[in-house]
């Protein structure tokens, strides 16, 4: 790529501020600069990650048994009824709930929507991509830095609106806000509205996000950069950005109109004054499904810088996986009555599920392709790495789990089953977080400038791939079996296989704290990155670690592909690290 | 303890490990022939996959001073040839999946329509003459276990809301259900027929099943009888959330002889004494709410106590009281925004055109059996002047 | 020809002239390599923001479709209660605005500084008539009878049990419609503003003035459906 | 300066096309005739209907009007906002859009047109509101109230249905009850035939024909909906709607 001559002025890394707490947390507050915001996502999705985890193992704490009450005889010959398996029961008064069963209801919605609101979302594409997009594309900036703080304020003002809802006692209606019932419940309080704002608000956030994203990709590529010179990353966070413009302001009509509903019964969703509750499910589906797009796009696309970067190879069916990403999102705006094949008309359940099936062709080819890049490699075991790896296991049963889902007559017994629940979790977990955390992993040296422990990553990694297959293997049993979503008691048949997967997100809560206490000790005491630890070669690999303010010292000139392995040395090589490739001019 | 179950021998050991038992009826059973090649089917691609990326670690592992060999970026054919065969094999899983939709919807004419009514959250079946199920079967979520554990040596140990309704279907017959809510979303599920659909509340929807041929060893405990009687128990969950009890807003199935089920139907279409009639359809229709017991729950309890029950004053939300009488009792029943207690949450269906007026009457006479204010009651007067006096100072 | 003859030739006080955000000192965002860039770019943008207003209210339009399809007689009901001579006469006044929008960026291009003020405010005044035209002659009346949304309404004649969707789509529709109204006054507000005391667009920096005059558009154009739809259609 | 000021003008003009004020004008101009004609055509429309007793399908009314719509938007969007002339990537940002909405609309339709397709029982409303008719503004305390609308009871009917019949109680009777409809609101009811050009013209024949296929309705369309009064079949309230009808017309007239 580009010569970096290494005779050129020390330039000061991003993070390097003004002395004095006060300025330097000014100077972060009112930032332009996409690397900081980026790393202020980072911190404020993580913080929602925290949350939305915590309310995960609360309920599966309560799945861990099922609820008896039981009436009988004590020795004396009284009778005395008990309750055991209301393990949430002690936050009844502490939510102001109505019983045990209400605070599950509550913890699951929050577990869902702070989720897919405030954590998935935003996660990849605000905090990593925020970062790596105008750096992988050798720009200064993003197209627009100042929106891109806005949006960022955006999103912790909507943040603020959904942790208030919760500490007002947080809402019962599920993440999906499906009409009438969260129109009916709680009347008594305000905090459903709040919480409906909250994902009002930040839709915004993600509209100006991908807004910016797809300016920037437009405009701001570095010289020599052409369309098929992009690296996999950016082409995923593209096509995102292109679901969340066109997706997101449906889910805005949506939440609005939800709002009116609740304060003064406009009625369009209310059954009782002529309103169909199910238009509701398609408004809100053809937002929320292109959203689950939004969510594994840019993850699709770390996995690709992963398996090339880490074999050192170059991605197989580069424009396969580019165009599949581009169809993945256009198929998106077509596919979503399949969270309605149980409540919509036969016709229209048929059509829905014959364009269902049209996802999994571009998924597919992206598997595929994935794997292909793997042959004839030079493949490091590191984390990121494994992260791939993982990503490509889980992500692929989540992906083949979703073929009984798109079959209309097997979907009829699945939909709304823990099925559903493990298929979700499979691609969501599996797919997006695995591959957060492996971009996490593999531009941790480069956003922070410090090496972590391999060992405690690794350790961690290892953790995370048992503790989650625990977790949500079994929940495909209880789907077919009979365990219906949502459910704060269940047959207890079905307790050993729920025993299981609680125990496997302990494990899984585990391995997270490896990594968070890997990371903490990394940022303290890590040693100091080298400007490319895995001799990649796109752009980001060509400047500091951590980047200087602007980026780069020159603006980069692109001369090759972003995974032309065998062709070129990539840049600040080290000879022990990276072998020349044994015929370069081969191709 | 007849709790339903979902297990049985004789199957594929995976497909037991993934259904637990054999669909109920010949559209379940080919919708999990259709499940179980897709997954096979799944499982072929995955282990493919997974192998060869296993093999690529393995082999291609990074040795040091050993560069990558070069490789080619890609390969027209090879990724023509995977994206056409997933594309076959969805368009054959497609087709299937809608003939096995249609089998599932599509009711044979000589159907016997049930009506299915939903409400927070309790389930109704409405039989062709006009009669709904009284029984109840002590279903529970509490097993063998809990009770060993409890110590009880009492087979019938009651246990607090796990009482489900009961509802008698004939062997071998075609059943379509045509389902309306009266309030939130719900959605009614059969596991073993291996089929669900929404239940809305301002239109009807519905779904197909037949019901299968009892097995010799297929019997079950009637609970008005207490006795053995050859039948099938399946259970009845609702899939969509719909509120504080959605998980235990359960039911029964029961696939019973024909005869049995005539039987039955004959039985509850006749009249019955109210306090009877009342107590059977609290059983199956209000005790998710409201206990007779004084125990608090979503709804005011209807035993007397603590300013509950008939014959005392109710403070209303609105701030004004009102004596809970017969008429309140039938406003409550048909139009329970009316006048709500204090400190409950306004939520309950209203009843009105659900229940016939021998059934509210019925309601109400349960209601009032269950007070020592009773009117029908043959204590002398002075027995409920003094409840009075002593509910009032309480109160 | 024309537009050396028209352009604003008179200097412009030093004051303004000097000052950093007339046009000709401004520069372009110093991340982008050409002003034509940082302008395509945040063109592009601006379109990429109006597509998203257009689904914002296409889910306003879905639910007007869906509940004309199933309560045709309430629709045609609701229909009969509005006039549509305010109406039209708010489309006139629309279209108009939108002419004087699309003049004052001509105006920006060829700098001609007092034309460019004068178009935006009759643009302004055009869009303060559309909002007295909505509210002192259709809401304050129709809420006078009670036609309102939701539990407000207390209209005893209504004729079929739906009409209440459609006063609350009407509602919606054109509420969300003259909120938008709002938002692009103000932007056009400030761009006023800054060209009456800075001179601040011009022929190389009249972006600010394009994006507004574009948000103005796509007001006008959301109007342009609305009409029929409420007025029209029946 | 104003050599300066040419040159960084032509400059500009070069790379960014300026739109002369004749076609500016000119497009007004045609927007305006445009709108000027679906008005025409609506009251072309409702009068052909009315004088010849012609029962016209609905959708010459929707495709009249929407049509000239659409013609209206584009050249809106071709000339006002400069499509036209603007890069092709701008255009085609907002036809992508347009096919989102387009696919939003037509399958979300789809959807809700076909539930009857296997069993016609699927189609229809049970009854307003289910058969629960739950309207939750039910009277409650304040604690309750979390709403800025009025709360109130409505007895298990719809919010329409209590108001008419909250209507019916305050006028005594069913005659008085529409006396006073159509002595004060008239002029909403009819705005169809008053704001006639046609019928300003004199042309006035009113008909009242409870079909719900016909393009212009009338009053009492959903009559059986309501239990009151059925002002089409009634001839008491026909006299009283023709009586009100002619003051209410002049009064609109001047």
């Amino acid at each position: 790529m580009s010569s970096t001559d290494h005779a050129h002025h020390e330039g000061e890394s991003y993070f390097d501020g003004p002395p004095g707490v006060l300025s330097k947390v000014w100077q972060w507050m009112s930032t332009v600069d996409h690397k900081k915001i980026g790393v202020m996502y980072l911190v404020a999705v993580l913080f929602m990650f925290f949350l939305g985890g915590v309310s995960a193992l609360a309920v599966r704490y309560e799945l861990l048994d099922p609820v008896r009450t039981v009436e009988t005889m004590n020795e004396a010959g009284e009778m005395i009824q008990y309750t055991t398996g209301e393990r949430l029961a002690g936050l009844t008064n502490i939510m102001g709930a109505k019983n045990a069963n209400e605070v599950y209801n509550r913890i699951f919605t929050l577990h869902g929507a702070i989720m897919v609101f405030m954590f998935i979302i935003p996660s990849i594409p605000a905090s990593l991509g925020n970062f790596f997009l105008p750096i992988m594309l050798g720009a200064k900036d993003v197209a627009f830095p100042r929106l891109n703080l806005l949006s960022w304020y955006i999103y912790v003002i909507g943040c603020l609106f959904g942790v208030f809802s919760i500490l007002l006692g947080g809402v019962d209606t599920g993440w999906t806000f499906y009409t009438p019932y969260s129109t009916t419940t709680d009347a008594d309080h305000w905090r459903v509205v709040l919480m409906i704002l909250a994902a009002f608000i930040l839709g915004f956030s993600s509209i100006l996000t991908g807004m910016n994203f797809v300016v920037t990709v437009h405009k701001l590529r570095a010289p020599g950069m052409g369309w098929f010179d992009m690296p996999l990353f950016i082409w995923g966070v593209y096509a995102t950005a292109i679901i969340q413009v066109l997706a997101t302001p449906v889910v805005g009509i949506t939440l609005l109109l939800l709002v009116f509903e609740r304060v003064m019964h406009i009625g369009i969703f209310d059954p009782s004054m002529g309103g169909d509750p199910v238009l509701y499910q398609h408004f809100f589906w053809f937002y929320s499904h292109p959203v689950v797009y939004v969510m594994i796009l840019p993850g699709m696309g770390i996995v690709s810088e992963l398996l090339a970067v880490h074999s050192r190879k170059h991605i197989f069916g580069y424009r396969a996986i580019a165009f599949s990403s581009l169809g993945i999102a256009a198929v998106s705006f077509l596919v979503w009555g399949h969270h309605i094949f149980t409540a919509m008309g036969e016709l229209a359940a048929v059509l829905f599920s014959g364009l269902t099936f049209l996802v999994a062709i571009p998924t597919a080819i992206k598997v595929f392709n994935w794997i292909a890049t793997l042959y004839k490699g030079s493949i490091a075991i590191n984390t990121p790495m494994l992260y791939g790896l993982i990503f490509l296991f889980t992500f692929s049963i989540g992906g083949l789990t979703g073929l009984p889902l798109a079959t209309l007559a097997t979907d009829l017994h699945l939909h709304d089953t823990y099925y559903v629940v493990a298929h979700f979790h499979y691609t969501m977990m599996g797919g997006t977080v695995m591959a957060f955390m492996g971009g996490l992993h593999h531009w941790w040296p480069k956003m922070f400038g410090k090496m972590y422990s391999e060992k405690g990553a690794m350790t961690g990694t290892v953790l995370v791939f048992i503790g989650f297959n625990l977790t949500f293997f079994t929940q495909f049993f209880l789907g077919t079996q009979g365990m219906p979503r949502r459910y704060a008691n269940y047959v207890d048949e079905f307790q050993t296989l729920h025993m299981i997967s609680t125990y496997g997100s302990w494990i899984l809560l585990l391995g997270f704290l490896v990594h968070l206490g890997t990371f903490i000790v990394s940022l303290i005491a890590g040693d100091k990155a080298p400007p490319n630890p895995w001799g990649g070669l796109t752009l980001e690999w060509e400047t500091e670690s951590p980047p200087i303010e602007h980026n780069f010292h020159h603006e980069p000139i692109v001369t090759h592909g972003p995974y032309d392995f065998d062709k070129v040395v990539p840049p600040h090589w080290d000879p022990k690290d990276y072998p020349l490739p044994e015929n370069p001019s081969s191709h | 303890m007849n709790t339903p179950t979902l297990a049985s021998a004789n199957m594929p050991f995976f497909q037991k490990m993934i259904f637990g038992d054999h669909g109920a009826s010949e559209a379940a059973a080919w919708s999990d022939g259709l499940f179980m090649m897709i997954t096979w089917f799944s499982a072929f691609f995955f282990v493919l996959l997974m192998g060869l990326m296993v093999a690529f670690v393995i082999i291609y592992r990074r040795r040091p001073g050993v560069p990558a060999k070069p490789s080619p970026s890609h390969n027209l054919n090879i990724e023509i040839l995977w994206t056409v065969i997933p594309s076959a094999s969805m368009l054959v899983m497609f087709v299937l999946g809608v003939r096995g939709y249609a089998m599932k919807m599509v009711a044979p004419d000589a159907a016997m329509e049930l009506k299915v009514d939903a409400w927070k959250w309790a389930w109704k079946v409405t039989y062709p003459n006009g009669a709904s199920s009284p029984e109840t079967n002590f279903l529970s979520f509490e097993s063998n276990m809990a009770q060993l554990e409890a110590g009880s040596t009492d087979p019938w140990m009651e246990t607090k809301g796990l009482e489900y309704p009961v509802f008698y279907v004939p062997e071998d017959t075609a059943v379509s259900l045509r389902m309306n809510s009266q309030d939130v979303i719900h959605s009614f599920w059969i596991p073993e027929f291996r089929t669900k659909m929404d239940v809305i509340p301002n239109r009807y929807t519905g779904y197909a099943f037949h019901t299968p041929k009892l097995r010799d060893s297929d019997s079950v405990l009637d609970t008005s009888s207490m006795m053995q009687i050859p039948g099938r128990d399946m259970w009845i969950f609702c899939a969509e959330y719909c509120g504080d009890e959605h998980s235990r807003m359960a039911a029964t199935l029961r696939v019973v002889p024909q005869e049995t089920y005539d039987a039955k139907i004959k039985e509850w279409g006749q009249d019955k004494d109210p306090v009877v009639l009342g107590e059977s359809l609290y059983k199956t229709m209000c005790k998710i709410c409201h206990s007779v017991d004084g125990t608090p729950g979503t709804g005011p309890t209807w035993s007397s106590g603590n300013g509950f029950g008939f014959g005392y004053e109710a403070a209303l939300a609105n701030g004004q009281s009102v004596m809970r009488d017969d008429n309140y009792y039938r406003e409550s029943i048909l139009d329970p925004n009316a006048k709500v207690v204090s400190g409950f949450v306004p939520s309950m269906p209203a009843f009105q055109g659900q229940l016939s007026e021998d059934e509210i009457h019925g309601l109400i006479m349960y209601i009032q059996s269950l007070s020592d204010r009773n009117p029908n009651a043959s204590e002398s007067g002075e027995d409920n002047q003094q409840a009075d006096d002593s509910a009032g100072s309480e109160g | 020809m024309q537009t050396t003859l028209d352009a604003d030739t008179t200097p412009a006080p030093a004051h303004i002239a000097n000052h950093p955000t007339h046009w000709r000192n401004r520069p372009f965002a110093a991340h982008f390599r050409t002003r034509d860039d940082d302008f395509d770019a945040s063109k592009f943008g601006m379109w990429l923001f109006l597509t998203t207003e257009v689904l914002l209210f296409a889910g306003i339009f879905c639910a007007y479709a869906v509940f004309r399809m199933m309560y045709p007689e309430a629709w045609s009901n609701g229909s009969h209660h509005l006039d549509w001579r305010f109406g039209a006469g708010n489309t006139v006044v629309l279209l108009v605005s939108s002419w004087t929008a699309a003049s004052a960026v001509r105006c920006a291009q060829l700098n001609k500084q007092k034309w460019l003020k004068i178009n935006l405010i009759i643009t302004l005044i055009c869009a303060a008539l559309f909002l007295f035209i909505k509210f002192k002659f259709e809401y304050s009346v129709k809420l006078g009878d009670g036609k309102a949304p939701g539990t407000f309404f207390s209209y005893a004649f209504a004729e079929s049990p739906y009409e209440i969707l459609w006063w609350s789509l009407y509602y919606m529709g054109t509420g969300l419609h003259a909120l938008h109204v709002v938002i692009g006054g103000c932007l056009l507000g400030w761009v006023l503003y800054r060209s009456w005391k800075y001179q601040a667009y011009g022929p190389t920096e009249y972006l600010m003035v394009e994006n507004s005059a574009l948000y103005w558009h796509i007001v006008d154009l959301i109007w342009i459906f609305l009409f029929p739809l409420l007025y029209l259609i029946h | 300066m104003t050599n300066h000021d040419t040159t960084t003008h032509e400059e500009h003009a070069h790379g960014h096309r300026v739109v002369s004020w004749q076609t500016q004008l000119a497009v007004l101009a045609i927007l305006l005739f445009f709108t000027f004609t679906t008005v025409l055509f609506y009251n072309a429309e409702s009068w052909v209907e009315n004088a010849f007793d012609i029962h016209l399908p609905w959708w010459i009314n929707v495709i009249g009007a929407m049509s000239i719509a659409t013609v209206k938007a584009l050249l809106v969007c071709m000339f006002f906002m400069g499509l036209r002339y603007d890069k092709a990537l701008n255009t085609f940002a907002l036809l992508f859009c347009l096919f989102c909405v387009g696919l939003f609309l037509g399958i979300t339709m789809i959807d809700l047109e076909t539930r009857d397709r296997i069993y016609t029982w699927k189609e229809g409303e049970v009854a307003l509101g289910g058969t629960g008719k739950g309207l939750d503004t039910p009277s409650v305390d304040a604690r309750f109230d979390s709403s800025p609308a009025p709360t109130f009871n409505t007895a298990g009917l719809g919010i329409v249905e209590f108001r008419r019949a909250q209507g019916l109680e305050e006028a005594g009777s069913e005659l008085a009850f529409w006396t006073d409809h159509y002595h004060h609101h008239a002029e909403h009811q009819h705005a169809a035939d008053i704001n006639n050009f046609f019928t300003q013209l004199g042309y006035d024949h009113h008909l009242a024909l409870p079909d719900a296929n016909q393009a212009v309705p009338r009053i009492g369309l959903t009559a059986g909906l309501f239990s009151a009064v059925d002002p089409t079949e009634t001839h008491n309230t026909h006299a009283a709607d023709d009586a009100a009808h002619q003051p209410a017309a002049e009064d609109a007239g001047h």
